[in-house]
């Protein structure tokens, strides 16, 4: 058997600290699966190995000549921007392609990539949902929607710029009413949602985080408009807000869109595939949705160098041969057990950018539930 | 006080930072010790000291402006972020080589600064230090709103590696060597300012700014110097890592950032240059050896599981910097010369 | 040489100085004295340029004060010392006496990153400057000691030294004895009387020691309430029913 | 027309809230010279005991938040005992830097003792605003404004009036006199952060109440810090008129600048006010000038 | 009622600055504490009161007593109750405050408002100059009105001990008699007085017993009648000659004549 590493970026003190339990410990389930179910026959064992750059992209930094001395890794599982931003530039030098676990940013939107994102961009992922809304919904003219974002961080400013975008080149589908910003924690935004409303707003994107889903929804509540529902990202999505919240009845007819499975209590194929993480391989993670970002991300990485170990044999498997792997192969539906649609990387993007589909969840009687799955996703132009 | 035995015979001996052979020997051993340190160690720890070396600089700025001129500086990240983005202009859109580059980063951020110190002119005390932390928000706001084409906006900047006659600092080998003889070259200069009537006149200001004015010290212009030669030194550490790092973002300087600069000259000593360097040294050691232990306790333990072990390391960390403050307010420095001179009037204890 | 007239300092309701006319000349001991709160101190404020008078001009060379900021007339030669103590705690007794080198010294801050060359020669010459005022002031023992770990006597033998070191054109004290012993009095008695012979610079003496002031001054200005009340030689002050009234107690 | 009165409103409110903050700044200011930079993560602290209390272990409001309350003093006490009792004496400066080491200790302490989860915060006012005509006022911002209100007003009183408040003023000037006069500096310094504990959980109610709380919530100590400075450090009543003044102009420059820009004005504003006030009166509007005497 | 047994003290575990120092007040006495820059007198009223502890100093050997309980090194504000106060040097006015509010403070440990004011009009009537201030911020006072009231501020505590640090110092001719004339009257009234001062002359009329300190040493001590008959005295603390005149400071011809009793 030949032992590869992985090297496993996490946040376990940063910002992302509260789900790092559930997107680390379903990476380590994960690999432990492939080990010993497909590594096995192929003759190559995974090791993986966390470390904690706490959101810090000095931290990445400084890390990672480490990390390759120590693990001399065939690949890395990143968490977020930090680790693209630091690590972009050298990447290619050293050979060892990124997947993260999140969803694409435009600032990433470069050609010949090494990092990868197992979906489309944030923005794509709400283009997706506000084209099936507004079919669903029979609403004739385009959708008016509002943004809350905030410039606490560029990657709020991203998604943002994204949708701007989107909205720009689809006037028939969506009207942005306005881009509300707010803090981190927001104050309260009864005003500023009031104002929005009065101007005609049927749904209120929230991409952000799980404090600014809690005051647009109280701040909804205040003024008695269930009718206009929230739609969320997978970072800040039902399930957390609704911890936040106190209760998934406070989201009810509340959206999330994300091109991934969603952690609904249904049987699906995803979710038969966590149970048997659970039993057999000491998955970590609770059912939710930092889970299924690991596990996105930790499939998309077991599955390219499946695949490159058997392109170029199993002892003879670099950062290299997995990039190759990437940009040279369909990991389809069925080989992520559903986790993700068929991922095919371009040379263009380091992300999918056609033949995706998203997933809706929603609160329906206080219960979490798919709304809509193998939603496409439209074409947005790069900003 | 001078070791037992040790007399100066001139100005220039008793000036001199070195005084003793057995001084001079330690420097020369230390330099040394730098220059080889990638040939004695695994390239994570070049990786930890060239992170040292590039934040000493903007320690040592820090410690100029706040531990000498005594201006409680909470921007020392925003004058980085400001240094790193002009290098980084400097570099992409205007195509200069590093070593203009990096020095334009310095006097971007140098400029920053002075505008800060300037509002010395009227503002005073605390509420001076206050708006220094102004800075660390307009900073952010100009990197987001202005124009994309001018900072990158959310997208950030790269920049292609420093490049020297041919020679690109790629590796983290030559990086380290870049950062090391500019880092050198700035502390250097730190200790020269210190020692000089600049120096002086900071310390002047900070101890009694009323009574300065009247010695004819021109009061604002050193309180806004103090800034400008703070931020410079920031801007030089933002420029390095611009080049370390090759992207800069807006939230590699936050305020957090800053504050972690400030805990560093705490513990290191304020008002001392070779404190701020102990300072730098002593919380990236702890806290690179916490990262690098993490993973293993990990896997010792996994039910402890990251988000315990490393919400230790903070905990650990602040209470450390506590500890220094409650037991030693004028930090390791201060210990250290208390150290050395009870070793020197040994054995008598007065 | 310092000249200054009709001058008027209020401070909300209170006048510290209420049209105060008096000049110095270029070789004169001139000393102040007056009960606390006459004004004395307010006086050596407007006269170093720290406090801008409401009324009346005050002239330093010719040049009235009005059109410098505090540290412009400090480098046109106008030195002083402080009542109570403002020395530079933190710093050694070296470098507070250096402080006052300050403004005679050219070297930029580049020159002091650098350190060699300039820097480094100039700093060399005027420490010798300064190392006859320690020498001259009986400090060597305590050259290198943080001037706040000094008891408040030696801290004003500093600020002393300090302004000396400003190799001014005029000295202002304000109560430098103050603190001070009979012997340590005598030694800094003995020691403006030199700075005078030697240096020949003018000195404006605020002082509560009559002894001192009698005999050291060539002139005494008394003042009151903020007004000057009286002014000649210490003899004839010393005589002023006045005077003796406001100030030294009748039974003197 | 209604509308700008609308923002001006709701902003003056949100001021106010501001203002609450920053007088757990002002407060401790007064009584120990020392600017506490963790003000931020105090209000995060005492925002971590209420969900303590009331949503971990469900006690009701009305025991829940008076526990909470004394277990803010406790850890105000607490602070004051392990690090300010030494530092009797030291310079205010090493002081202000303790605060900053307090900052980090705090947020790691809030991360092992809470985890770092975004947590749901008792809902404490009612969420229906009250509408008066067409303007629209969120309740727990009023009723939190009207508590500020009289809190500030007391707190003033109590500094400016009363022989404890003077004997905290005199403390705050001078360690060494004070205990020369016999006045115990520990237990002025305790009072003072015992009072700042109970003032920034008092904060985070209003701030919080029906929201959700994370360590990232800190913020607000940064946001309320212009108020601080406006007032000018040593004023309790003038922290009450600044509040009002930043939340105003904070709230039309969201409402009318931002969608403008596109970008977030709103949060740069307020510094900006303050460095133009500052530059006209220094010491912040109401502050002490200070004695420059030689 | 107050006794010093050998204390030494040491600042910042470094600097010793009170080498030996034994000394007795007995109730109702004037003591004075007289000696150079630097001798170590404040550095000696410091370790009675405590105040050292906060300037990185301690006692680090020898005992105070006062009325027969140690009270070295124990925590500064309870000196208070026991009864001495300590009048620091550098009339250290609380300067943002105004001169009554500074006054209140002094009075702090008083059980009502009303014995306070009661106590405050007392110290108006003895310091007639303070009641005209009263209003006033204390950091724009002048240098003497500062003196003053620090002294009231000090009177306010009911003290049983004043201990007090260059009370002369920067006060003008008539003030210092005014001065002094006000801590006879204290002392008439049976406080216990520990003066340290270099108007020797003023000090010496009012004290009954008198020390002088150099490099922190007691170098000599006697009554007060006999310490000013004393050669040295005389000459460096009196600045009479030998026939008992004052000299004249122009007459003094070089420095580095001090005589030193020891090293
Ligand atoms: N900056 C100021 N603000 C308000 N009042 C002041 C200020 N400076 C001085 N005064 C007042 O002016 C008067 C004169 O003060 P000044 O200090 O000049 O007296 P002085 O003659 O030096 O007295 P002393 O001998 O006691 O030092 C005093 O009543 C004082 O309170
Ligand atoms: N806080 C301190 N830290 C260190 N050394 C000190 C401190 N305070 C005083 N000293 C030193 O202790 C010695 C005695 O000082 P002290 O203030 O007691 O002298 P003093 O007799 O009161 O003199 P003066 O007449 O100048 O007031 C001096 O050498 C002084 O430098
Ligand atoms: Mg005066
Ligand atoms: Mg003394």
């Amino acid at each position: 058997d030949t032992t590869y590493n992985i090297a496993s970026l996490a946040d376990f003190t940063g910002p992302y600290a509260d789900v790092m339990k559930d997107l680390a410990g379903s990476r380590h389930s994960a690999v432990a699966w492939w080990n010993a179910e497909v590594g096995k026959e192929l003759g190559v064992t995974l090791a993986i190995k966390d470390y904690d750059h706490r959101y810090d992209a000095a931290q990445v930094a400084s890390l990672w000549p480490g990390i390759k001395a120590e693990l001399n890794p065939i690949i890395a599982l990143g968490v977020g921007a930090p680790d693209a931003t630091a690590l972009a530039g050298r990447l290619p030098s050293d050979g060892i392609p990124l997947i993260m676990s999140t969803a694409g940013y435009g600032f990433g939107w470069k050609p010949d990539p090494w990092v990868f994102n197992p979906r489309a961009t944030y923005a794509h992922e709400a283009a997706a949902f506000f084209e099936w809304y507004r079919k669903e919904k029979g609403i004739e003219g385009p959708l008016k929607i509002a943004v809350i974002t905030s410039e606490a961080s560029p990657a709020y400013v991203d998604i943002g710029k994204g949708i701007e975008k989107y909205a720009h080149g689809a006037t028939d589908q969506v009207e942005l009413v306005e881009m509300v910003f707010t803090e981190v924690q927001p104050t309260d935004l009864t005003t500023q949602l009031n104002r929005v409303l009065k101007k005609g707003a049927q749904v209120i994107d929230v991409q952000t985080n799980t404090a600014a889903v809690v005051a647009a929804k109280r701040a909804l509540q205040a003024l008695g408009r269930s009718d206009v529902p929230i739609v969320m990202s997978s970072h800040n999505g039902i399930t957390a807000s609704a911890r936040a919240l106190g209760g998934m009845a406070e989201l009810e007819g509340d959206y999330e869109v994300y091109g991934m499975a969603m952690p609904t209590d249904e049987a699906t194929e995803p979710k038969k595939f966590y149970d048997k993480l659970k039993a057999d391989y000491a998955m970590q993670g609770a059912w939710t949705v930092p889970t299924v970002m690991g596990l996105n991300q930790t499939l998309v990485a077991l599955r390219a160098i499946e695949a490159a170990a058997k392109k170029v044999g199993p002892d003879k498997v670099t950062g290299q041969a997995v990039r190759d792997a990437l940009l040279s192969n369909t990991i389809t539906s069925a080989q992520t057990f559903g986790v993700l649609s068929d991922v095919t990387y371009t040379n263009e993007a380091p992300f999918p950018t056609s033949g995706i589909t998203v997933n809706v969840g929603t609160v329906k009687d206080g219960k979490y539930v798919t709304a809509a799955d193998g939603v496409a996703v439209p074409t947005i132009e790069k900003w | 006080m001078d070791p037992a035995g040790v007399f100066a015979t001139s100005f220039a001996r008793d000036q001199a930072l070195i005084r003793t052979g057995k001084q001079g020997l330690a420097l020369a051993l230390l330099l040394l010790f730098l220059l080889a340190l990638p040939e004695l160690v695994g390239p994570r720890l070049v990786a930890v000291a060239t992170a040292m070396l590039i934040t000493a600089v903007v320690a040592v700025g820090l410690q100029i402006c706040t531990g000498y001129a005594g201006q409680v500086n909470l921007g020392q990240a925003a004058f980085m972020g400001a240094g790193a983005y002009a290098t980084a202009v400097a570099a992409t859109t205007y195509s200069l080589p590093f070593w203009i580059a990096i020095p334009l980063g310095g006097c971007a951020a140098a400029a920053f600064g002075f505008v800060f110190g300037l509002s010395a002119v009227r503002i005073k005390g605390f509420y001076l230090v206050l708006t220094t932390i102004a800075a660390q928000s307009i900073f952010h706001f100009l990197v987001l709103n202005l124009p994309q084409s001018w900072l990158g906006g959310s997208n950030g900047m790269s920049l292609m590696p420093a490049e020297l006659f041919g020679f690109v600092f790629a590796t983290d080998r030559s990086i380290y060597y870049l950062c090391l003889v500019i880092a050198a070259i700035m502390v250097a200069g730190a200790f020269g300012i210190a020692r000089s009537r600049h120096g002086r006149a900071f310390v002047a200001v900070r101890d009694d700014d009323v009574a300065s004015g009247m010695m004819g010290i021109d009061v604002v212009r050193t309180k806004a110097m103090a800034f400008l030669v703070g931020a410079f030194y920031a801007g030089i550490g933002g420029g390095l890592w611009a080049y370390y790092v090759r992207f800069v973002a807006v939230d590699q300087f936050t305020l957090f950032h800053s504050i972690w600069l400030v805990a560093m000259i705490i513990v290191g000593g304020i008002g001392s240059v070779t404190g701020a360097l102990v300072g730098v040294v002593v919380i990236i050691t702890i806290r690179e050896t916490f990262i690098s232990l993490g993973p293993t306790f990990i896997q010792i333990a996994p039910s402890l599981g990251g988000d315990v072990v490393f919400a230790a390391l903070n905990v650990f960390l602040g209470g450390i910097i506590a500890a220094f403050l409650i037991f030693e307010p004028r930090g390791l420095m201060h210990r250290w010369s208390i150290l050395k001179r009870s070793y020197r009037l040994w054995p008598f204890p007065y | 040489m310092l000249a200054a007239r009709d001058v008027v300092m209020q401070f909300g309701g209170v006048r510290a100085l209420d049209g105060v006319s008096f000049e110095v000349g270029t070789d004169e001991l001139v000393a102040v004295i007056g009960p606390n709160g006459a004004g004395k101190t307010s006086l050596m404020n407007c006269l170093s340029g720290f406090y801008r008078p409401q009324k009346g001009v005050i002239e330093f060379d010719g040049v009235p004060l009005s059109a410098r900021g505090v540290h412009q007339v400090a480098r046109a030669g106008l030195a002083r010392t402080f009542q109570g103590t403002h020395v530079f705690s933190g710093m050694t007794v070296i470098e507070n006496i250096m402080i006052g080198r300050h403004m005679h010294m050219r070297s930029t801050i580049a020159d002091a990153f650098a350190h060699f060359g300039r820097a480094r020669t100039e700093e060399f010459r005027h420490r010798e400057t300064v190392e006859e005022i320690i020498e001259l002031l009986e400090m060597e023992s305590i050259r290198h000691r943080p001037v706040g770990t000094l008891g408040y006597g030696l801290r004003k033998r500093v600020d002393l030294g300090r302004a000396l070191a400003q190799e001014p054109k005029i000295l202002l004290m304000d109560e430098p004895m103050a603190g001070m012993n009979t012997e340590e009095k005598e030694d800094l008695a003995r020691f403006i009387l030199d700075v005078r012979e030697a240096r020949g610079i003018p000195v404006v003496l605020v002082e509560h020691d009559m002894g001192v002031v009698m005999d050291l001054a060539d002139r005494v200005v008394v003042l009151d309430f903020g007004r000057m009340i009286a002014e000649g030689t210490p003899a004839e002050v010393q005589r002023d029913p006045a005077v003796l009234k406001a100030y030294l107690g009748e039974n003197r | 027309m209604s509308e700008v009165l609308n923002y001006m409103i709701n902003g003056a409110l949100v001021g106010l809230l501001y203002s609450l903050v920053a007088m757990g700044f002002v407060v401790i200011y007064r009584a120990s010279k020392v600017f506490n930079f963790a003000q931020g993560e105090l209000v995060v602290f005492g925002g971590f005991l209420v969900w303590w209390m009331v949503v971990s272990l469900g006690l009701p409001l009305w025991i829940g938040l008076p526990l909470a309350f004394v277990l803010a003093a406790l850890f105000g006490l607490l602070i004051e005992r392990i690090f300010f009792s030494r530092l009797v004496g030291e310079s205010v400066f090493a002081m202000v830097m303790v605060t900053i080491g307090l900052l980090i200790l705090m947020r790691g302490l809030i991360l092992l003792l809470f985890g770092p989860q975004v947590r749901p915060f008792p809902i404490i006012f009612p969420l229906q605003p009250v509408i008066i005509g067409d303007i629209l006022i969120p309740r727990a911002l009023l009723i939190g404004g009207i508590i500020t209100t009289v809190v500030g007003f007391a707190l003033s009183w109590f500094f400016n009036k009363t022989r404890p408040g003077l004997k905290l003023t005199a403390v705050a000037e001078d360690h060494q006199v004070a205990i020369s006069m016999g006045i115990s500096v520990k237990r002025s310094v305790a009072f003072a952060w015992v009072l700042g504990s109970v003032l920034s959980t008092l904060g985070a109610i209003i701030y919080l109440s029906g929201k959700s709380l994370s360590f990232l919530a800190s913020e607000i100590g940064i946001a309320a810090l212009p108020v601080a400075l406006l007032a000018g450090f040593e004023s309790i009543a003038g922290v009450l008129l600044a509040g009002i003044i930043v939340g105003t102009i904070q709230g039309l420059v969201t409402a009318y600048l931002d969608p403008v820009v596109g970008g977030s004005v709103g949060m740069v504003f307020p510094m900006i006010v303050m460095l133009l006030i500052l530059f006209i009166r220094p010491t912040g509007m109401f502050g002490w000038k200070t004695v420059e005497r030689v | 009622m107050l006794e010093l047994n050998n204390v030494e003290v040491i600042y910042s575990d470094v600097i010793l600055a009170v080498k030996g120092v034994s000394m007795r007040i007995e109730t109702g006495q004037c003591v004075t504490l007289l000696g150079g820059n630097g001798a170590g007198k404040s550095t000696t009223l410091k370790s009675i009161s405590n105040v050292i502890k906060t300037e990185d100093g301690k006692v680090t050997a020898g005992s105070i007593l006062f009325d027969g309980r140690r009270i070295d090194n124990g925590e500064p504000e309870n000196i208070v109750t026991h009864g001495i106060i300590h009048v620091m040097e550098g009339r250290r006015v609380l300067k943002h405050l105004t001169v009554e509010q500074n006054l209140l403070i002094g009075g702090h440990r008083e059980p009502s408002l009303k014995a306070v004011r009661a106590k405050l009009d007392e110290v108006y009537s003895e310091i007639g100059r303070l009641a005209a201030l009263k209003d006033r911020t204390s950091g724009y006072l002048s240098g003497g009105e500062q003196q003053m009231l620090v002294i009231g501020r000090a009177m306010m505590a009911r003290p049983k001990l004043m201990m007090i640090d260059e009370p002369s110092l920067g006060l003008a001719p008539l003030m210092v008699d005014e001065v002094f004339a006000l801590l006879a009257r204290l002392k008439a009234s049976g406080m216990t007085l520990l003066l340290v001062e270099q108007n020797a002359r003023v000090a010496l009329e009012l004290a009954d017993y008198g020390y002088v300190m150099e490099n922190g040493h007691i170098v000599l001590e006697g009554a007060g009648e006999d310490l000013r008959r004393n050669e040295d005295v005389r000459e460096f603390y009196l600045g009479l000659n030998l026939d008992g005149e004052r000299k004249s400071y122009r007459d003094v011809k070089h420095y580095r004549r001090r005589k030193r009793w020891l090293g």
